[in-house]
């Protein structure tokens, strides 16, 4: 039995010795970590201490110094570059800084996602609708992104990274610029997801978010795990 | 298919003002290389009649033996026409020509002119040189007494045409380069200006395909749409200048003509071409 | 007396009647709002309910719809265009979505408002220094923005903001990318401005900041005001 | 005024691919434009040399009061220069033009050609109306007889020369034109993938002139650079067309030259004024 196989059985995520430089400073340093199918796990420490760097390491925004990241038994630094599209498609991500395509309105910035994997025209209408109603921007459907507040697009792009049924969930301080009830709102979808099959990793230095859920927490400071 | 078209046109709609920067880039791309090719198409006619004009006069020793001799120049190579000119039919010429001093010719009763061919060339050997050597051919033949072909003046026409000629086609290429240049470099400045776009697409699972053929069709798009608007151009200026000038000042000497059928494919093709290259390259890096 | 006149006096920031509609939707209707000299007050309320565009009106990135805003006693829809700027010096703004030039480094995106204002050089680089160590950023002086993290973003964000000494400042979500403890220390920051005689507005939904604070609270619901 | 060119070096650092861009589309501009320039400057010398040739023949009634008729033309409105050919020069010249016809003449005792003016006009006057009515003034003097003038060959040959003058300055002002419209475009594209930088530097109470002075030193200096890069791209493709040419083959007819220092600083001069009116075009409604 291979290494690979053996991994793919119990983890979905797994980082041998990560190391992320910038110039001489390391943004990660030594992390190990396992997180199993079906996880619900926050990433948490001060700022800069490294949380969206992990995540962007493992959805390939950026690249590995040294170590190993394996991804639902793909070895993310091996793999050819025609298949990183095909790996992203299982992945849904909400970037801290949103990442919305300015040009396009709501719908089809949502609605990329699921063009991408060539779902049909009558499909993407209806996801896309359903989707929107439940972070309640039903009514902007129609709008471009610089005609929304922070915080309606933070949740365009909460709708966006669920729309395609991901089987990993990427959430970068999913809701930093909402309020509460909002906020809650969608901690609760994400849970949605978490009960049907999908692992959730959330990078938030919000405490109130982490103490009112439930989860694995991992602290990271100055680039390096502090617990776990 | 239909969905990519679609996303082209939002695309385009989308993104309006580089659009229309770009289209209206590769209209005056075309309406320049168009209005070159107009004005070479229309000159290349004048030098065209200038060429015809090149000949050799080749002047006979009293042989009689004409269609045998004019046989054996014909053979030579570079020859393509010869005309037999009298001795009779060359004074009554020279007469017509002098007009005003043909006086001078009222009291001859011998005619002192030799027999002559008149030899026009192929196109191919229109050459300074060629029709030295031809010219050289021709004197050492036995029955030939003396040959003359403008010399200097023949010399320097050929070189007229030849300047023009290269020049033009010169000008000609250096146009299209730059202009495929500068469109592929508006096209990649438009993609410099959206690659944040293409980065989100990326990292939403799109294939490199998905990204990049809407931008293939609407860059083909843009060319054909560019051409037909820079031939447009061009041909209003053009009817613009002919009702303009003076009719006859330019009409009775040659006939401005306009592009032909064959000429706005092409030039249409090159502007597509132009679209679809600048998509290519820009496209190439990212 | 003139009305400008007697307002001046007592009251920096006056607003009357003020609506701001996109398209058929009011975005803000019939706010009337006085902030005196040195105040500090908290503009709260959930995502969508017009916080942004109310500092957005007050700076002029938004126009007025009806109504009229009187700030340090200029009338801001009847100002001329070429004065807009010396306005905006007196101005300190923390934007939602920071707006870094994100082709300059830190250190000229925060020197920019110094020179504008025409100050010299060896000012500049001193003054540039000392307010990036207040916010914790002095090592990444010559990165790029899209070489920080969220937070540091914001930090420099919020640093640009105060480096000239501005008479009032928005900040609109100051520390909604930042860990409570990084927040705190900004927060202190513009507390420090205000105790120098500052007045301070800031656009948040995070309780927790208002909670542990000082100041006047304005509570925003769909454009209206619910508390003054 | 240090700060000033400090933010627009900067300015430039942190946005060298842009200004790559542009700079290369000053560059390819500039190219075509002073490529044109130089093949224009050079054929018009051609034309030139042609329209020296261009005169009218005035044959004199046995008249000979030479000096005060010779006044009498010179007085007419477009003449440049009368030269007296008299009958003996005529026939000698005559003679020489045809060397292999001169047997003709060996046997003449009287001299039946007139004597002759030969006239040169002024530039304005070269054109074909004018100079019918030139011609047609000088023949109803009293002590003309007759005046010739080339007629259609001449007339076609004004009509090259003003074909080929027309069109080539309309050429050329449609470039200069159309390379401005490019800058204009590039420079609007550059502005447009930067225009949230200038909406933040506004929003911090930046002045119009604070934000708009380095853009237009930075379109100065690209225009500099564009204008000199086209220049000498341009002469390096002019020699290394003169040193693989066969040099007798252009040379022995005219001097091809390359553009003086007068014609340097005009196109220079033009470079750094697109690249200025670029800025400006750009900057208008920012
Ligand atoms: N592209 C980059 N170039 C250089 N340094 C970088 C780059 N990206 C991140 N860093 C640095 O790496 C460190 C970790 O950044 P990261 O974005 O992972 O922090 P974070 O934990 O997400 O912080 P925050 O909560 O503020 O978002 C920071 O100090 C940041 O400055
Ligand atoms: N440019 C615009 N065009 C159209 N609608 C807009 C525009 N800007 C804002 N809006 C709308 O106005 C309303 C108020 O927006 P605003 O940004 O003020 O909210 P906010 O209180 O700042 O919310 P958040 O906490 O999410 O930032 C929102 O519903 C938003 O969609
Ligand atoms: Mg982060
Ligand atoms: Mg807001």
């Amino acid at each position: 039995m291979k290494l690979e196989d053996k991994i793919k059985k119990d983890a979905i995520i797994r980082m041998f010795h990560v190391n992320r430089k910038y110039g001489s400073v390391y943004a990660l340093k030594d992390i190990n970590i396992e997180i199993k199918k079906n996880e619900f796990v926050f990433i948490t420490g001060p700022s800069g201490a490294g949380k969206s760097t992990l995540l962007k390491l493992c959805y390939l925004e950026e690249k590995l110094t040294e170590g190993q990241i394996i991804i639902d038994g793909i070895n993310i630094s091996r793999i050819l570059p025609k298949k990183i599209p095909f790996l992203r498609r299982k992945i849904g991500i909400i970037f801290q800084d949103y990442k919305l395509i300015l040009t396009k309105t709501v719908f089809e910035n949502i609605s990329l996602v699921l063009e991408v994997s060539g779902h049909k025209i009558s499909y993407i209408k209806k996801k896309v609708r359903s989707i929107l109603r439940t972070v309640g921007m039903e009514e902007k459907i129609n709008s471009y992104p610089l005609g929304l507040s922070g915080g309606e697009q933070q949740r365009v792009a909460v709708a966006r990274a669920v729309v395609g049924n991901p089987e990993i969930i990427f959430a970068d301080e999913p809701t930093g610029s909402l309020d509460k009830i909002t906020a809650k709102k969608i901690m609760e979808l994400l849970k949605s997801f978490h009960n049907r099959g999908t692992t959730v990793i959330i990078a938030t230095h919000d405490n109130f978010l982490i103490n009112n859920s439930y989860g694995r927490v991992i602290s990271l400071k100055n680039g390096k795990i502090i617990k776990n | 298919m239909i969905l990519l078209i679609n996303r082209a046109i939002t695309d385009i709609l989308n993104n309006k003002f580089l659009y229309i920067v770009s289209i209206f880039t590769i209209t005056i791309s075309i309406f320049i290389v168009s209005m070159f090719t107009l004005f070479f198409v229309n000159t290349n006619k004048i030098m065209d009649s200038w060429e015809k004009g090149i000949k050799i006069m080749a002047y006979l020793k009293s042989d009689k033996n004409i269609e045998e001799n004019r046989k054996k120049i014909l053979n030579l190579y570079g020859v393509k026409e010869i005309k037999f000119i009298s001795k009779k039919n060359a004074l009554n010429l020279l007469k017509k020509q002098m007009k005003r001093q043909s006086s001078l010719f009222t009291n001859i009763e011998s005619n002192p002119l030799p027999d002559a061919f008149e030899i026009k060339m192929i196109n191919f050997a229109k050459n300074h040189k060629k029709i030295d050597v031809l010219a050289s051919q021709i004197e050492s033949l036995p029955f030939i007494d003396d040959v003359e072909y403008g010399e200097k003046w023949i010399v320097k026409y050929i070189n007229i045409f030849n300047l023009f000629k290269f020049t033009g086609y010169g000008i000609c290429v250096v146009f299209f380069i730059t202009s495929i240049f500068i469109v592929v470099n508006t096209i990649k400045l438009i993609f410099y200006s959206r690659k944040e776009e293409l980065k989100i697409m990326r990292l939403v699972g799109a294939t490199d395909n998905f990204i990049k053929n809407p931008f293939y069709i609407s860059g083909v798009f843009q060319g054909f749409i560019g051409g037909i608007l820079g031939i447009l151009i061009l041909f209003i200026i053009y009817l613009m200048v002919l009702t303009n000038v003076d009719k006859e000042f330019i009409l009775d000497f040659i006939n401005v003509r306009f592009l032909s059928f064959y000429e706005y494919i092409i030039l249409i093709l090159c502007s597509i071409f132009s679209g679809w290259f600048g998509c290519y390259i820009a496209l190439k890096k990212i």
